[in-house]
């Protein structure tokens, strides 16, 4: 009870000083930006640890979060092995091909509405396949190692980002156009200088949804057949022997590593759509 | 209603592949039984046999019908719509904690939304948290959500929907948040020379200017619910709904199974998405912002 | 009546018929017991489940019973209505394996999640590296199928007497096709489905009668599964929430299972848990268990049922 | 001068500095500007692209808060004035919102000031009038032409009848006959009401025909550089632009904007 | 007349008819229209809002198909002319592409018309410096004023040095005395090169002021109502605007437009 008592009072405390300082100058500041969520997430972690003691919550439900630091860093070379397989091998080249190939497939069709119209529908209701279903079938097919978990990812994020490109290469102004069409433009050369560019916002919007699906679909493709390692493989065999500390370890490298994707994802959109409103000011 | 012709001419080549792709993944299957039983076969017996196996690698799209029809029109034909053998059951089972999901995820997402349009404190502190929670593989934490849902004693719909629910909060935030501060400076100014509140400003002008950021993530939030319930379904006892087919499925290496239940899921996914954008069109046009 | 809830390891199949013949023939009833039967799942780890108060008796095998128990939950075993192990290794004649001397070089399907102790101990004591290395084994996760052998991803994989072997033979393989290599034989088999409860429920004598009822009642229900096993598979069937089973599946398991309850009263074999814990503190590099468990079964709840 | 009826000072501005922080550093957008306005005035704001005068209006509309100085409105603070519901907006461009038909933008102010449903529908009815809508309240925006919207952005602006007008480029998008009519029309509403009218225009014959007061403005920074008082009759019909002293006037102006505007590129 | 240096006809419409279809029914934007532009003219195309300026300077750049009737371009189709690069065109807003510097918005048709890279810059320094734009050339268009924007886009135009310049009101967004500016910067422009210009605008002595020609248009249909042939010398000081001649012919051309008008609230 003491505990709840405690985690309650320095919940408020720590909102109190988050409230505090957002609302401040320094909240504006880079160190204020960073220094905020930061702190939240401490708070996160602190009313968990707590909480988990306090009510005396077993461990192999939910264990607390100095137990997981502790499994982390005695694992680091586990955790790093199961890293390479996932996300290096099976994440991120599902995640290079797919958005590549989605990007190319859209400006072949961009040329015929025809397609446009056919694929489009018939995609959005492919991407409603639920990767449940379709993981299984990917690892029968493409066998146990990370060829199939690509597949996955390839499967998963080709549809929203064809259809994120194509709305994109759309995204330009009848002016824009017509100013094209004033200088007799080459197809190619409107592409290039006029619609690409202009389609960009669009582009990393696709580029950013698929960054959190591509680790996700890796990860979940591996509980359906993998070799003896992978972030996936080692989620399921720990949960079969109740080694949760494991777990929250392969867990918190999966919201690392997706968030530093997203970041990075997140700060070349910065640099290559500088220009657009929603990243000005 | 254009798109009609150009959407049965991707649909007839993609059956096309499908039927080819069918015939080339079964194909080996179909010689390995040859060989191991001494007989050649022709080309046509090959075909056949590629086209009707029972546990075809790739089942081909009629098999698939069929067995969709089997397991919906034609247990309604019987009066047997209800019985577990029928994905109109399962299908049932999964929408009733898709929606409670969506209702929970969409209602949870406005709420933090309009949070962090008005509490900059809570605008810096959630948003990298709630992006960071989607890059938790969900299918690791559904059975502790389950586990630790039980053990607070509740079961049954609630657990799956709040898994269905986790999924859709987060389009919807991301969405709204954009849609909540699409009015432009002009828009809020003229609200201010009236000396507007916070209150009358987020009725008569954030809320408004946020129903199409709204409904484009409605869409991607409903697809995004069914796909948690179907997840949520893995880990909840007893076994069934859409995922329950899937994973049954999978164990039983009915591949026919799988297919008819990932096609059933698609197509309710399909309605679902369809019905928000029946709604979004009329409440749009009901607001005047449809041409 | 005395409400009780059982967490079964897997979906609804003739594996658990005796439970489910218990509840449908009114054994539990005669117990004055109100009993639910939970079936499981491969994402559902049951003893995750009774950790967090969602069963009172859960089925679970004694590899991943023990890991549980080092890990904090002190699971007890209460009655092992299973005598004998149904997993073995299926491979593919055509691979040239006729014995474990063949497997170097070879790819094998393994269910991990606790079951990977007994392959993995068996494997070191024929001398062959698991870890990727020269003159080793490839070890892969074995999904909730068989289709790695099917698709020839695999040259053998794990699977049960009872149900797995059977979906091979489904599929189109023949007898004639396969060559098996029983666990049991290989003498590291473990206890599989056996019942489990939380230690401290044994303290309250009430629990314990309660149990013993329960026991008791199940093996009624086991040994009428044994002698009726058209009608248990029936019943299994309507039990069955996916729809996805066959009659003809059901029926041929539970002739199966029979053979792995037959003979027994429900009381835990000391050699058998013992032998058990050998093969787990062998098991490689990293062992499932590091320790003898301590008080990991008890018999006060057969002695009791069985008096 | 100007036969104005009463002569309270309603806006009073003294020693006005604005400066904004921007990331290419500060902008000093007005800079110590003085100006009195009183009852009934209708004063125009002229001078070239960026000079502050979109900038000074809303200083006076408290949308902007001075670096430094003093101005009120009605003998309080801006911010005050603003509370107050002193005045009435319209800004450079239409800025109707797309979800409600034009009586529901009219509305707008009528709602959030609590005015009950009949009076909202009578002034609606009254101000799409004087703006010659009557009959397209039940259109939205987008069915309308850009010079029709601007002109509901004014019945906006009308319907609460604030005693004070500010109006930033109203009529900015419209053609010269429209523009000529209108400008009529609101001459006529100024005489009627005896309104305050605060003016921002482009376009020298407009401010000259309209204004009692004409400032001219400058840039870098932006300041006052002349006040125009002018002589002509407050009863003003559309011929008095050929008018000697018309002329005389707008060459006032021409080269006061000129004066200022020779280190404008 | 006007003194042309030499009069070989560039664009001529022969009965030249458009309907756009839309959702409310078909619009007539033009009809019947007839016009010969010879080579060094400089024609103004005024009247009310929607009465199809815009569409008819569009269709003599082959960005909008007629119904019906000819029109030809230097002696084609306009099509062909377009596929030429025959004319610059100056839109009604800037369109300048915001992820290029205004130098690169310039470059843009030198790019594609595959002018070397030392050409490039050199035009862009010579446009640049035509349009006072000198210096801020890496600046990005949101960088500029609206005003500094437009010059920019005119910038653009002129670039690639075409013998007819398109223009659709491009100095709507400027105040007056930086009009009048670019007013003579352009007629000095057309003046030394013999360009043939169409010029679209609102305001009755710009038209008057630049033109050779005055084209008053009417709506609903759109049709050409007067085609007025100034009489002022080809040499215009900005005093002319004074003269007695400037003055009767913009009363006529605010007739012409006027009795347009009377349909049109
Ligand atoms: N919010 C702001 N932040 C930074 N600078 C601003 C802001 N608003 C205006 N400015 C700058 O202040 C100066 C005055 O701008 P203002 O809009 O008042 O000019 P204006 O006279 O209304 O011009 P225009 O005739 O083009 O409307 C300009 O240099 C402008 O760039
Ligand atoms: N793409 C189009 N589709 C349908 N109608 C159009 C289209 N473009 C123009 N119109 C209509 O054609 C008529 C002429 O329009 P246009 O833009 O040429 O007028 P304008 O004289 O340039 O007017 P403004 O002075 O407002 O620019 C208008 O009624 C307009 O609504
Ligand atoms: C994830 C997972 N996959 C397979 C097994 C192995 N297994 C144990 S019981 C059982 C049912 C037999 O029909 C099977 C297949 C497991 N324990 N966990
Ligand atoms: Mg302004
Ligand atoms: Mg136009």
């Amino acid at each position: 009870m003491i505990w709840v008592i405690a985690v309650t009072i320095f919940w408020i405390a720590a909102l109190g000083v988050n409230i505090r300082i957002a609302n401040s100058a320094w909240g504006n500041t880079r160190a204020g930006r960073i220094f905020v969520p930061v702190l939240f997430g401490l708070t996160i972690l602190i009313v968990w640890e707590g909480l988990v003691r306090g009510l005396q919550i077993p461990a192999v439900i939910l264990p607390p979060p100095s137990a997981i630091a502790v499994r982390f860093s005695e694992s680091l070379d586990i955790l790093w092995m199961d890293f390479v397989q996932t996300f290096l091998k099976g994440a991120l080249s599902g995640f290079a091909i797919g958005c590549g190939a989605a990007f190319l497939t859209a400006i072949l069709i961009d040329r015929s509405p025809f397609l446009q119209r056919g694929l489009l529908p018939v995609g959005n209701f492919i991407a409603a396949l639920p990767i449940i279903g379709t993981a299984p079938i990917l690892v029968m097919w493409f066998g146990f190692d990370w060829q199939s978990k690509a597949a996955v990812v390839v499967a998963m994020v080709f549809f929203p980002m064809l259809v994120n490109t194509v709305q994109g290469l759309k995204e330009t102004e009848a002016m824009q156009r017509d100013l094209m069409h004033t200088y007799a433009a080459s197809y190619w050369q409107s592409l290039f200088k006029l619609r690409l560019p202009a389609a960009m916002p669009f582009v990393f919007n696709g580029l950013k949804i698929s960054t959190t699906l591509a680790l996700i679909g890796a990860i979940v493709a591996e509980f359906f057949g993998s070799p003896t390692r992978g972030m996936g493989f080692r989620i399921s065999i720990e949960v079969g022997r109740l080694g949760l500390d494991m777990v929250w370890a392969e867990i918190t490298v999966a919201a690392i590593a997706g968030t530093l994707f997203y970041g990075i994802v997140t700060l070349v959109e910065k640099k290559v759509t500088f220009w657009h409103p929603s990243q000005r000011k | 209603m254009r798109s009609i012709i150009p959407i049965l001419t991707v649909v007839a080549a993609i059956f096309a592949i499908w039927f080819v792709g069918s015939f080339f993944m079964n194909k080996q299957w179909t010689l390995d039984q040859a060989e191991r039983a001494g007989t050649t076969l022709s080309f046509s017996e090959v075909l056949a046999d590629t086209m009707t196996q029972e546990r075809p690698k790739l089942p081909t799209p009629i098999q698939v019908f069929d067995e969709l029809w089997e397991t919906t029109g034609a247990k309604v034909l019987d009066g047997k719509a209800m019985s577990k053998r029928s994905l109109i059951y399962h299908g049932w089972i999964t929408l009733s904690s898709t929606l409670v999901g969506f209702v929970i995820g969409t209602l949870a997402g406005i709420l933090l939304a309009v949070g962090i349009v008005h509490n900059k404190a809570m605008d810096m502190s959630v948003m990298p948290w709630a992006i960071a929670s989607q890059t938790i593989p969900i299918l690791a934490i559904a059975p502790m959500i389950v586990v630790v849902m039980n053990s607070i004693g509740v079961q049954g719909l609630l657990p799956k929907a709040i898994i269905a629910a986790y999924l859709s909060f987060f389009p919807v935030v991301v969405g709204m948040v954009k849609g909540l501060r699409s009015p432009n400076a002009m828009q809020l100014d003229l609200m201010k020379t009236y000396n507007a509140g916070q209150f009358e400003t987020f009725w008569k002008l954030r809320l408004p200017s946020s129903m199409p950021f709204l409904f484009t993530s409605l869409k991607v939030g409903i697809a995004a619910s069914l796909v948690g319930a179907i997840v949520a379904e893995l880990s909840s006892s007893p076994l069934a709904g859409f995922g329950g087919r899937m994973l049954s499925g999978s164990y039983y290496g009915q591949t026919i199974q799988i297919w008819s239940a990932l096609f059933a899921a698609a197509i309710v996914a399909a309605c679902l998405v369809g019905i928000v954008g029946v709604i979004q069109q009329l409440t749009l046009k009901k607001m005047g912002m449809a041409q | 009546a005395d409400d009780l809830t059982l967490q079964l390891k897997w979906v609804t199949q003739a594996q658990f018929a005796g439970y489910y013949a218990a509840l449908e023939q009114g054994f539990y009833e005669e117990e004055d017991l109100n009993v639910t039967i939970k079936p499981g799942g491969p994402d559902v780890a049951p003893a995750q489940v009774i950790a967090g108060g969602g069963a009172d008796v859960v089925v679970d095998w004694l590899p991943s019973a023990l890991a549980a128990r080092e890990a904090g939950l002190p699971l007890v075993n209460i009655a092992q209505p299973f005598v004998k192990s149904g997993m073995m290794l299926t491979c593919r004649k055509d691979t040239g394996i006729t014995s474990p001397d063949d497997f170097p070089g070879k790819t094998l399907g393994v269910w991990f999640g606790g079951n990977e102790y007994p392959f993995l101990s068996w494997m070191s004591t024929l001398g062959i590296p698991t870890d990727g290395s020269d003159g080793g084994v490839t070890v892969l996760k074995q999904g909730f199928n068989v289709d790695p052998i099917l698709q020839g991803q695999a040259d053998c994989v794990s699977t049960m007497t009872y149900n797995e072997y059977w979906q091979i033979i489904d599929a189109g393989l023949t007898d004639d096709d396969l060559i098996t290599f029983k666990y049991e034989d290989g003498g590291v088999a473990t206890l599989e489905d056996g019942l489990y409860v939380l230690e401290d429920k044994l303290e309250d004598p009430a629990e314990v009668d309660k149990l013993a009822r329960f026991v008791r009642a199940s093996m009624k229900g086991w040994k009428w599964a044994e002698e009726n096993q058209q009608e248990a598979a029936e019943i299994v069937l309507e039990n069955d929430d996916t729809g996805a089973q066959t009659e003809k599946h059901q029926v041929r398991m539970m002739g199966e299972i029979a053979k792995l309850t037959a003979g027994s009263s429900g009381e835990l074999d000391e050699l058998a848990f013992e032998r058990t814990v050998a093969t787990l503190m062998a098991g490689g590099s990293d062992p499932v268990i590091t320790k003898v468990p301590e008080g990991a079964y008890t018999k006060a709840v057969t002695d009791i049922a069985l008096k | 001068m100007g036969g104005g009826v009463s002569q309270a000072t309603v806006i009073e501005a003294k020693n006005l500095d604005l400066t904004f922080q921007t990331n290419d550093g500060p902008v000093h957008a007005l800079k110590d500007v003085n100006l009195q306005i009183n009852k009934g005035d209708f004063v125009s704001f002229i001078g070239p692209s960026g000079c502050g005068k979109t900038t000074f209006l809303r200083t006076i509309a408290a949308l902007e808060t001075p670096t430094s100085g003093t101005l009120t409105v009605n003998g309080m603070s801006a911010e005050e004035a603003r509370k107050n519901r002193a005045y009435g907006y319209v800004f450079q461009a239409a800025g109707l919102y797309p979800w409600r038909t034009i009586a529901g933008n009219i509305k707008l102010p009528l709602e959030i000031m609590g005015f009950d449903k009949a009076e909202q529908n009578q002034r609606v009815e009254r101000v799409l009038e004087l703006v010659d809508l009557a009959g397209f309240g039940n259109k939205y925006p987008w069915q309308l032409s850009g010079g029709m919207q601007q002109r509901a952005s004014i019945a906006r602006a009308l319907a609460f009848d604030a005693d004070i007008l500010l109006m930033d480029e109203p009529f900015g998008a419209l053609d010269e006959i429209v523009r000529d009519h209108l400008n009529e029309q609101l001459l006529k509403l100024w005489d009627r009401t005896n309104k305050t009218i605060g003016f921002v225009t482009h376009s020298i014959p407009e401010a000259v025909y309209l204004s009692t007061k004409i400032v001219v403005m400058s840039p870098r920074p932006g300041r006052i550089t002349d006040v125009i008082e002018s002589t002509l009759p407050r009863e003003r019909p559309l011929e008095i632009r050929d008018s000697a002293e018309f002329i005389e006037i707008a060459h006032r102006v021409r080269d006061g904007l000129r004066a200022g505007h020779d280190d404008n590129a």
